[in-house]
């Protein structure tokens, strides 16, 4: 459905992040992402210990946990909301194994959800929730790095849903000065597995991508960017959904231009 | 040799053993880590496997453990506080060990292995120092580069431990996140992982992370339990002490303890803080790479821990810990900080020992089981002493 | 048998020996007490031959040494440093022992003599806290009360040392007098046995004082050297290292390192600190019981030592090292401050050993006298690590 | 000399010590001394480690030496002196050591003095100083306490000259509460060793007397007292040599009733 969904878009992708819960009117940027043309929007449910994020995001999870964020608020707030382009959760195994892989995943789903993605859970060890996911429609992608070997690249293509995520730099989520050199190669591998599966999954380049420039960059290679901690950032900063989403729009165009 | 198979309980067969491939001991271990950390995972796991076979390699660490370590550690009868007791308490003293805990047998494992590997700097997460000293130690000693991540909380509480990091030459990166705790330091050395996999290694200290580390760290800290099997069936009537106790934080004393046991009929028992007890009082969940026990709240997420003993405070335990306790070969029980403090002025006073507040959570809970019954008068019971006070004597101070 | 004794040169028959019923060595030694103090050293010194004459009493010392402090210590090759400095330098860890230092041995040997005489309670001073913590320990392992002197000063400098005694039961006494250091630390401690001869045992903490307490503690300190002798022996082509190096504060160490080697060929050095360097740079003198070589003015006052490690800031030597010095077969040099703390930082950053900053005293020499010359290159040295550098660690991180 | 001067004076004796070079003006406090009835006098020559002394008189030796007092200076000081009574030095072996004993001994009989005590010299340490003092005709007394077994008094009776030093107590020098019991009888012991070898040198009872009641007590078993830091600790508290004479003199009577 994403999968569809992006390749009706016609154009290079763009998916914004936001870590649920994040202020009183959260919902609200994601409105802002969708004026400024996101194709997709990543929800992040926060949890008590991010791994993968770096300072940003870590700041973002802190602070909506302590709102009194819970992943139930997150699908509360977003219940019944309809902002015409497919929502992605994104979150830590521990909270998907707290309620189990089937509930969790239909819960994501009544709530609207179309796509998971659980940085902390490697293909090997994703059997499981690949499978409760698939049950209750919900498509989870699987991400990719710069060091994996081609014939795991291969089954990652293979059994990712949705899209593929493709984590172009060695280190966590944040704002970064340029984009490494090693993302277009790694994108250039995913594609090639992609193709030799006979499937045409976009591939989403994401972490590191901080400014139009490196959006434009980025979506040359890939089908299009996830940009979280650059506009996560701005709403630390206390910049309201119009500011952000007017950041995310001038990414929009050097995507647009830039493609 | 069949009849050695059979005097082994039914349950024991295959305990403690190699957790195959994926690193699963029952329903835990496992490998819960980002993507671009599978592949170094699986190179750590090659090279242990393949170091871990190699005679040569095997007797490289027990030359540093002799020559440099000082081990065998002793076994000290705790005389006087035995009669106390009225048991038969054995130290297996790990205080003893260079740099003070037996952080340093599983460090010393890792580091040969990262020089076998050709990485040229370790990163470890530390919470009371120890791993952090151990590893800056291991360091020093093979030329090699550290990077220790703390909680900026136990690098308070425990000062000396990070001066002793920076004079042998570590560099010691403040953990601002979270609870400031080992914990949030844990977090932060995998995130710098990831970053520099191609030339530092993870030094991972405790049976806790992704597939090898916790198989790996309980070979290297199995050591103690076989030095101590051997010194038992020396020091003992009956060759096999009734009771193995040891204190749990991420569980690798432990660990390293029972696996030297676990084929005897010594029951096991591993103590961990009351407000850290991730055996005793977590459920099933995923952190820092591995399935096992963790303290979280009703929406899943992981509750900080609070131990008087920064060693353990954390909220979760080693996966193999997890499964001994379902299988019900070793028990997990809790003691409180005051329980703790008391216990360590005890055996500082009854028999000269100051140690760390770590290992008297174990002390504690003989004491408890001593007086209450629970532990039978005349029972002979191996305590492993993980490591000596003096990173905690001010704290001590203050509560006395 | 005549032809062993042929071997050892001349001038070395009868050194390191019983100094007889005066305690002489030389012009050095005797017993310069007040004589309510005649009898009670009569006393110990009596109950010192006899139970030193007694294989029971030796058992018993051997099994604590073994069992509770983890002797034999280890011989460590300081691989990385040696390859520096182009020598062959080895470590006698008495780093490793329990609590810390050597001077747990001597305690250990006295604190059971104090029981076979029937006392009830150790006297002791201290300078860096290290025999302090050791009287402690023995008194809480043997079930006896400690009382120790330290100076204000040192109080200050090495505050862990002062709780780690707490900790342990012991009560510590401030000293104000004088320089406040180790000096007038000692001289409160006689003052006070004085009064308490008949339930206190005066347990002194270096090859220092009235008779018997030079030679007694050098015979519970010997095991260092007897030990590293056969280490040596299995270490080295030669058998014997060229060079046999310790620092000297009252000169415990040493002698116990000494006593191992003065019948070989190896040249034996101690290392003083040079703001206290009673053998290098002091004159005969009589102060605390004995007559040796100690820093005075010009009008015969005992002169303050200075020396960044509180254990060195005596201002004397032990009779028997002001001895060796006249006879030649011992020779005793100076380091500075400066020189000890780079050393320090310099052993831990080569080998991962913290020292104490008292036996950094004697890896400076070795460094120095390699980069002169005068150690050759190739020469073997053994050298006594008499302590770890828990205890300074802060000293060290404000100089860094 | 000082036996022959101890026996003419036909009472019990009283011996009141000073450090000297303790004030600026110190040998005033001699002559205040004499004139309150002291049979003889002690001056302690400062040693910078007086291992055998309570508090006070280690205060007094530390203000002493911070003055600026040598045994040189000392000696120069009581130059030309003629109290009219004996005067005893006392000091700790290192000062007898460090211009070796026959200088030692020399330079204090021209400077006008009888006696010696140096309490850390045992009598098995001290043949080289009484052949010295023997020489340079300066009594050298030994000390004798209540832990010295009998055949070691003898000797100690038998060598000691001028007077016999019984340390009444188990302590260092300082102020007590009460006189020790056991001094009697050490007292007592001492002059049956001295009646046994034919002498009858006094037995002067020393260390913890502090007050009138305390110097009659002990004079009367022994045949006299030295007292020190009694005086010493006014002296530190800046009382005048008259005030302190004073004290000396209620001594004095309190000896010459009590006994
Ligand atoms: C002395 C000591 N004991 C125990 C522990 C807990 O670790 P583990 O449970 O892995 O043995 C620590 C950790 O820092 C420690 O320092
Ligand atoms: C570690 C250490 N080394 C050496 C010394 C000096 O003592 P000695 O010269 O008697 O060995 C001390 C004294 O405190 C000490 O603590």
């Amino acid at each position: 459905m994403i999968e569809a969904r992006f390749r009706a878009a016609g154009r290079k992708l763009l998916m914004p992040y936001l870590t649920g819960g994040l202020t009183d009117g959260w919902v609200e940027y994601l409105r802002a992402f969708v004026e400024a043309g996101a194709d997709a929007i990543e929800v992040g449910l926060p949890f008590s210990d991010p791994t993968l994020d770096g300072p940003t995001i870590q700041e973002a999870s802190d602070a909506a946990l302590a709102r009194g964020t819970t992943v139930r608020s997150v699908l509360a707030d977003l219940n019944g909301l309809d902002l015409g382009v497919p929502l992605v959760a994104s979150t830590y195994y521990n909270l998907v194994a707290h309620d189990g892989p089937e509930r969790f995943c239909a819960a994501l789903r009544d709530a609207g959800f179309a796509g998971l993605i659980v940085p902390d859970l490697p293909l090997d060890e994703a059997g499981e929730l690949i499978t409760a996911a698939g049950a209750a429609g919900i498509e989870l992608a699987l991400l990719a790095s710069v060091v994996t070997p081609a014939p795991r690249l291969a089954l990652i293509a293979e059994r990712s849903r949705g899209f593929v995520y493709a984590v172009s730099l060695m280190g966590t989520t944040g704002e970064r000065h340029e984009v490494d050199a090693a993302s277009a190669a790694l994108v250039e591998r995913l594609k090639a597995e992609l193709a030799k599966s006979g499937t045409a999954r976009p591939v989403l380049h994401g972490f590191g991508i901080t400014t139009p420039e490196h959006a434009a960059r980025a979506s040359r290679a890939a089908d299009g960017v996830i940009v979280g901690a650059a506009l996560v950032r701005r709403v630390l900063d206390g910049a309201g959904p119009e500011e952000v989403g007017g950041y995310l729009a001038t990414m929009r165009r050097a995507i647009d231009q830039g493609a | 040799m069949s009849s050695i198979t059979e005097v082994l309980p039914r349950t024991r067969a295959g305990v403690m053993v190699d957790p195959g491939p994926r690193g699963r001991f029952g329903d835990h271990g496992g490998r819960y880590v980002p993507e671009p950390l599978v592949a170094a995972c699986d190179e750590v796991a090659a090279a242990f496997a393949e170091a871990w076979a190699d005679a040569g390699f095997r007797r490289s660490l027990a030359n540093l453990l002799a020559l440099h370590v000082g081990r065998p550690t002793p076994l000290t009868p705790a005389w006087r506080l035995s009669a106390e007791l009225g048991i038969d308490l054995l130290l297996k003293r790990e205080d003893l060990a260079h740099t003070g805990s037996h952080k340093i047998n599983n460090v010393l494992g890792q580091a040969l292995l990262a020089t076998r590997m050709g990485r040229t700097r370790l990163i470890a997460e530390t919470g009371a120092g120890m791993h952090g000293v151990a590893t800056a130690t291991a360091a020093a000693l093979l030329g090699l580069e550290a990077t220790v991540f703390m909680g900026e909380r136990d690098m308070e509480r425990q000062a000396p431990n990070v001066f002793r990091m920076r004079v042998l030459g570590a560099e010691v990166v403040p953990v601002r996140s979270g609870s400031r705790t080992l914990k949030d330091a844990t977090s932060q050395a995998m995130r710098h992982w990831v970053g520099v996999v191609d030339e530092a290694y993870y030094c991972v200290g405790s049976v806790i992370g992704p597939h090898p580390y916790p198989y790996m760290v309980r070979e290297f800290q199995r050591v103690i339990g076989d030095e101590a099997r051997g010194q038992c069936a020396a020091e003992l009537p009956t060759g096999v002490p009734d009771y193995v106790v040891a204190c749990v934080g991420g569980g690798s004393n432990a660990a390293g303890t029972f696996a030297g046991f676990v084929g005897t009929p010594a029951r096991l028992i591993g103590v961990e803080a009351a407000g850290g007890a991730g055996a005793a009082s977590g459920r099933a969940g995923v952190l820092h790479g591995f399935r096992s026990s963790f303290l979280q709240d009703g929406d899943g997420q992981i509750t900080e821990a609070h131990s008087i003993a920064a060693g353990l405070d954390y909220p979760g335990v080693g996966p193999e810990h997890a499964h001994l306790r379902d299988l019900g070969r070793a028990r997990y029980v809790t003691v409180e900080d005051s329980e703790v403090v008391e216990a360590a002025v005890r055996l500082a006073r009854t028999e000269g020992i100051v140690p760390a507040l770590e290992s008297a959570h174990a002390v504690a809970w003989v004491i408890r089981a001593a007086a209450s019954g629970e532990l039978p008068p005349g029972a002979s019971v191996l305590l492993t002493l993980s490591g000596r006070g003096d990173k905690d004597i001010s704290t001590l101070m203050e509560l006395l």
